[in-house]
């Protein structure tokens, strides 16, 4: 037997799998328009049923699919957001950044993304924002082909009018 | 006790790749389905949901969470979630009903198996020191144990044949079966070994889709106005994990289930067991006591499809089918999970 | 209908940063071991073995109650896995009673554990699947914006996150099996401590630990014949809605709303302040203390962070309801274990059992636990009264 | 409804866990290391190897440890004609469970043997050891035959 000290406590173990992953139907579809430049909600096939952005398949309230496709702005709202302060694995951006739950002009719903060009502390609930683009040449099947999202010179929303804009935003 | 029973059930096709369709995608028209059975439209109209799924087959934590958003759960549902088969959320579900806390449940299994190697990807079911670390795969292990019944002159290869042809046969009249076929025993046993001693009919394939069930009281059933099968028995049971310490040559777990859910108590029509490989329904149909009277897999079985997570809900599902089309008064459905049958559940249905 | 059932049984480990004296099997194994030893029993008194954990990624161990079965003396016996996301140590407690409340066991063990330092849990829960976003750079970084809206909606001060951090150490401080030991903390130390997720710093955010934590739950006939009180099981609740859909109330969500409702009913509460004891509630956030305060009925809307401030919550400022005697989450965090931690400590203050985080003659707790995007709830309320 | 495109991308879900082992495993691997396989005895007297920290049928804890032999019997194997990337080796071979002298329950690992053929229940199998055991079940390379089948 060994000695005490070299009495083995700890193994490495590394466990890596391989997969081939395929997008469901909804997101596909998402995804195929933004690749486009395009930003499209699904709701389920019945007027006033909620926009979802981005889609997973269901009207999550309903558990119905959502059929029914509907382009939004790219310009939104900010619901709420934090302003991070540490790295994101595998992501190059550094902090301190903004991450904001957003809820676009049309949708009914809020999906996060970064913002950017504004000044960290003065971001707040209700502030209007516009997506800001990759190249055309650049997009991709990915969220990402908006770069980031940047303040823009409209009236804040009110609290209880976030998430219930239409597409056509505050010119109504 | 109270009177539990199964008034609906759907089954999605079992696909070798579903494709371009999320979980949300694939369970959805289950539920459906199984609403439509009932005469109900959403989940709001059961008393309590559970579902069985696996993070790991499609490679993504929280897979469940997404499920969540098939059930239309506004306003909110008393639902949970079980990581293994859909039998176990039906398990959990009875225990709910039995006390009183549900009439009614709806349970769903569902798995998108494809993107991965599910034979290594369950290899790391196995214990984390010594075996997951070598990648065991669960076909081997199922070779190793069908050679051990070769060996001891147990079974033949032309009796694992046997059981292929009959699920392929069977399988022709199942429209969800992903393997199916007029075959012969000889024309099987003329292929090559894949991981000898097994040949790969003897293994069931990859499939993905999902499954639903709704369960309730016998009272409820009633008020509803639909048929139903009455689940008169239900047990499972585990075994050690050592293989090298289990008579793989035998389902020990299953007979005690079986005992305790009362399978002898009368005679069984139907049988429908969850045998991934061929050699191991007949270690079920011997654990479980089947004789030439009982029918057994007439869906074609996993061997024909196999949805993990929701092939064990399914084989229940498939006996009430039967029993409540009338083709059978009485039947036994079974359930496993781990490597070479290490857990199995045994459900007892019999008519109204 | 349900048949009585109560607590006779409760173990926990030590938690900590990293258990490295112990196999995954021996982590549960120890709280199993403590739990039955608490109870006078031994593996051969359990009929059926319920065991809970959040994601299988993790550890890298998938389905781990097939490998558990030796450590938790389950061979011939049934098991089940529960999994309910960070909710999971709560519904795996409830599950498992409803193996006894359906009259279908005399005995039951139940164990939930989470071996963290297997794994960076922060991995685990972003794990890259394609297509998708991946800008949410921990737990902390989806609520920090909920906490974010609540601080607008209530108007509270902004060092009310502050003092709950400075609370639960202080609490955990007196808890000998909790992770973090910090009896000298200071609000200025927190308030100091690196912003992780504006407006959560990282002493308002709950550590990463290993741990198990067990129960054994017994039926009515058996449940006075062990050596300690029983907890009894006075009402269990359990409830779900989606992660996201339009309209949803994330800072105060309904499905937290409807549990507790449902749980006060069976035990026949209408003033949770007032008529429990005690409560041990799942706040792994500094934040979530005043918003479940309200979310779970102990405050009107928008005046939780009062009862915080005025101390009502406070083990050491002799509270009328302190939450979270343990030291909580933010104490202690084996993911998987977190909800039934607060199950059993609940149950440990009825017992008279929780040594110098005891509530002085606690006769009614309730124990709390959520999980997913606050979307998954499971409730418990216990008291020292046979109902 | 948009027509969409198929999106397919391969991904690797991965991580190197670091597995304490308590002292039961961590005994093995430990021996492994010393090119020493280890067992212990369960409650009704099997040398079990690997060694179990509970025992399956009491779930009494284990603390025996025996010392066995590197050599052994083949209880059952499974060949792999076509082994599979995650699999330990690249050429054909098979899975056994292997029964050590000294030992009651037997183990599973690989066996390297040039076909099928050479393989059979019973056949005698000895560990062939990396050239730096490091405390690792793969320490033991592979069994090999020893090519006087009994």
């Amino acid at each position: 037997m060994s000695d005490e000290q070299d009495v083995i406590t700890d193994i490495e173990t590394p466990i890596y799998l391989k997969y081939n992953f395929t997008a469901g139907l909804a997101p596909s579809r998402f995804l195929t328009q933004l690749k486009n430049g395009k930003l499209t909600g699904q709701r389920r096939a019945e007027p006033d049923a909620p926009v979802y952005v981005p889609p997973r398949g269901s009207c999550p309230a309903s558990g119905m699919p959502t059929d029914e496709e509907v382009e939004v702005s790219d310009k939104a709202t900010v619901q709420s957001f934090t302003i991070v302060h540490i790295p994101i694995p595998n992501n190059p951006i550094q902090p301190p950044f903004v991450v904001a739950n957003l809820v676009a002009d049309g949708a009914n719903i809020s999906f996060i993304h970064l913002m950017s060009e504004c000044v960290n502390e003065e971001v707040r609930i209700g502030q209007r924002v516009q997506a800001v683009w990759k190249p055309e040449e650049e997009w991709d099947y990915a969220m990402d082909n908006i770069r980031y999202f940047k303040p823009i010179d409209e009236p804040d929303v009110a609290v209880d009018m976030i998430g219930k804009l239409p597409v056509t935003g505050l010119e109504e | 006790m109270r009177e539990i029973c199964v008034v609906a059930y759907s089954q999605s096709d079992c696909k070798s790749n579903a494709g371009m369709a999320n979980e949300v995608e694939l369970i959805m028209p289950q539920l459906q389905a199984v609403y439509k059975q009932v005469g109900i439209t959403s989940a709001q109209d059961v008393d309590f949901v559970c579902s069985g799924s696996c993070d790991y087959l499609q490679g993504a934590a929280f897979a469940f969470v997404a499920g969540v958003d098939a059930l239309g759960a506004v306003p909110p549902i008393k639902e949970s979630h079980v990581e293994m088969d859909a039998a176990w959320a039906l398990y959990e579900s009875v225990l709910k009903i039995r006390m009183g806390q549900a009439d009614s449940a709806l349970i769903y299994g569902f798995a998108k198996s494809s993107p991965g190697e599910l034979p290594i990807v369950l290899s790391q079911q196995l214990d984390p020191y010594y075996l997951a670390t070598q990648w065991v795969d669960t076909i081997s292990l199922a070779a190793m144990q069908a050679r051990l019944m070769l060996e001891q002159g147990l079974i033949t290869e032309g009796d694992m044949a046997a059981v292929v042809a009959d699920s392929r046969r069977k399988a022709l009249q199942n429209p969800q079966a992903q393997l199916s076929g007029e075959t012969s025993t000889e024309a099987l046993l003329n292929e090559p070994h894949y991981v000898s001693p097994l040949r790969r009919s003897d293994c069931c394939p990859v499939s993905d889709g999902a499954a639903a069930m709704i369960i309730c009281t016998v009272d409820k059933a009633k008020e509803w106005g639909v048929p139903y099968a009455r689940i008169t028995g239900i047990d499972h049971r585990i075994e050690t994990h050592n293989l090298g310490m289990r008579d793989l040559t035998d389902s020990v777990s299953t007979r005690q289930a079986a005992a305790r859910a009362g399978v002898a108590d009368g005679p069984v029509d139907v049988a429908e067991v969850y045998a991934p490989f061929s050699h191991q329904q007949i270690i079920l149909q011997r654990a479980l006591d089947l004789g030439d009277d009982t029918d057994i897999n007439p869906s074609g079985g996993v061997l024909a499809g196999n949805l993990m997570m929701a092939s064990g809900v399914s084989r229940i599902g498939e006996v009430f089918r039967r029993i409540v089309a009338g083709e059978a008064g009485r039947g036994v459905a079974h359930a496993t999970s781990g490597p070479c049958l290490q857990h199995n559940m045994v459900t007892v249905l019999e008519g109204a | 209908m349900s048949e009585l059932a109560a607590v006779v049984g409760i173990g926990q480990t030590h938690y900590k940063t990293k258990r490295g004296d112990v196999s995954i099997a021996g982590l549960v194994r120890e709280a199993a071991q403590n739990a039955l030893d608490d109870a006078g029993l031994t593996f051969d008194d359990i009929d059926a073995v319920v065991i809970g954990k959040a994601p299988d990624m993790f550890e890298g161990v998938i389905m781990p109650e097939i490998y558990l079965t030796d450590a938790l003396g389950a061979n011939g016996k049934p098991m089940l896995r529960v999994h309910t996301a960070g909710s999971v140590g709560g519904s795996t407690a409830i599950v498992a009673a409803s193996h006894v409340q359906s009259g279908t066991f005399k005995r039951v063990l139940t164990v939930t554990f989470e071996k963290q330092s297997e794994s960076n849990a922060m991995w685990a829960l972003s794990t890259p699947q394609p297509f998708s976003v991946h800008l949410n750079a921990g737990a902390g970084g989806y609520f920090a914006p909920i906490i974010r809206e609540y601080i607008r909606r209530s108007g509270a001060p902004a060092d009310v996150g502050i003092k709950v951090a400075v609370k639960d150490r202080l609490h955990g401080a007196r808890n000998p099996l909790a992770h973090l030991q910090l009896p000298d903390i200071t609000a200025k130390e927190v308030e100091e401590s690196m912003m992780l997720w504006d407006p959560l710093r990282f002493l308002e955010a709950c550590p990463s630990s290993d741990g198990a934590c067990a129960m054994v739950i017994a039926s009515e006939d058996l449940a006075e014949k062990g050596p300690k009180p029983p907890a009894w099981i006075r009402g269990a609740a359990m409830r779900s809605e989606p992660t996201m859909f339009a309209g949803r109330d994330e800072v105060s969500p309904q499905a937290g709303r409807d549990c507790a409702a449902d749980v006060y009913a069976q035990a026949g509460i209408t003033d949770p302040r007032k008529e429990l004891d005690c409560a041990e509630i799942y706040v792994p956030f500094s934040w979530y203390e005043p918003m479940w305060l309200e979310n779970l009925g102990f405050a009107p809307e928008g005046e939780g962070w009062k009862l915080t401030m005025e101390g009502a919550t406070s083990l050491d400022e002799g509270g009328d309801i302190p939450w979270n005697c343990s030291g909580g989450v933010l104490s202690s965090n084996p993911i998987g274990a977190s909800g039934m931690i607060r199950f059993a400590e609940a149950a440990r203050q009825v017992r008279g059992d929780a040594g110098d985080h005891q509530v002085p003659g606690a006769k009614l707790a309730m124990g709390h636990a959520y999980g997913g995007g606050a979307q998954f709830f499971s409730m418990w309320v216990v008291g020292a009264e046979k109902p | 409804m948009s027509q969409p495109d198929l999106l397919k991308q391969p991904f690797e879900l991965g991580f190197t866990y670091t597995r304490s082992t308590g002292p039961v495993v961590g005994r093995f691997l430990t021996g492994l290391r010393n090119r020493e396989i280890i067992g212990n005895r369960a409650s009704d007297g099997r040398v079990i190897v690997p060694p179990m920290e509970y025992d399956p049928v009491t779930a009494d804890a284990l603390d025996e440890f025996v010392p066995v032999s590197d050599e052994g019997v083949i209880v059952s194997w499974a060949w792999v004609s076509e082994p599979r990337e995650a699999h330990p080796m690249e050429k054909p071979f098979a899975w056994a469970m292997i029964r050590l002298k000294g030992a009651d329950v037997p183990m599973i690992h690989c066996v390297a043997a040039p076909e099928e053929s050479a393989v059979s229940t019973g056949a005698r199998v000895k560990a062939r050891w990396v050239d730096e055991p490091r405390g690792y079940i793969t320490d033991i390379a592979c069994f090999e035959l020893m090519g006087d089948a009994s």
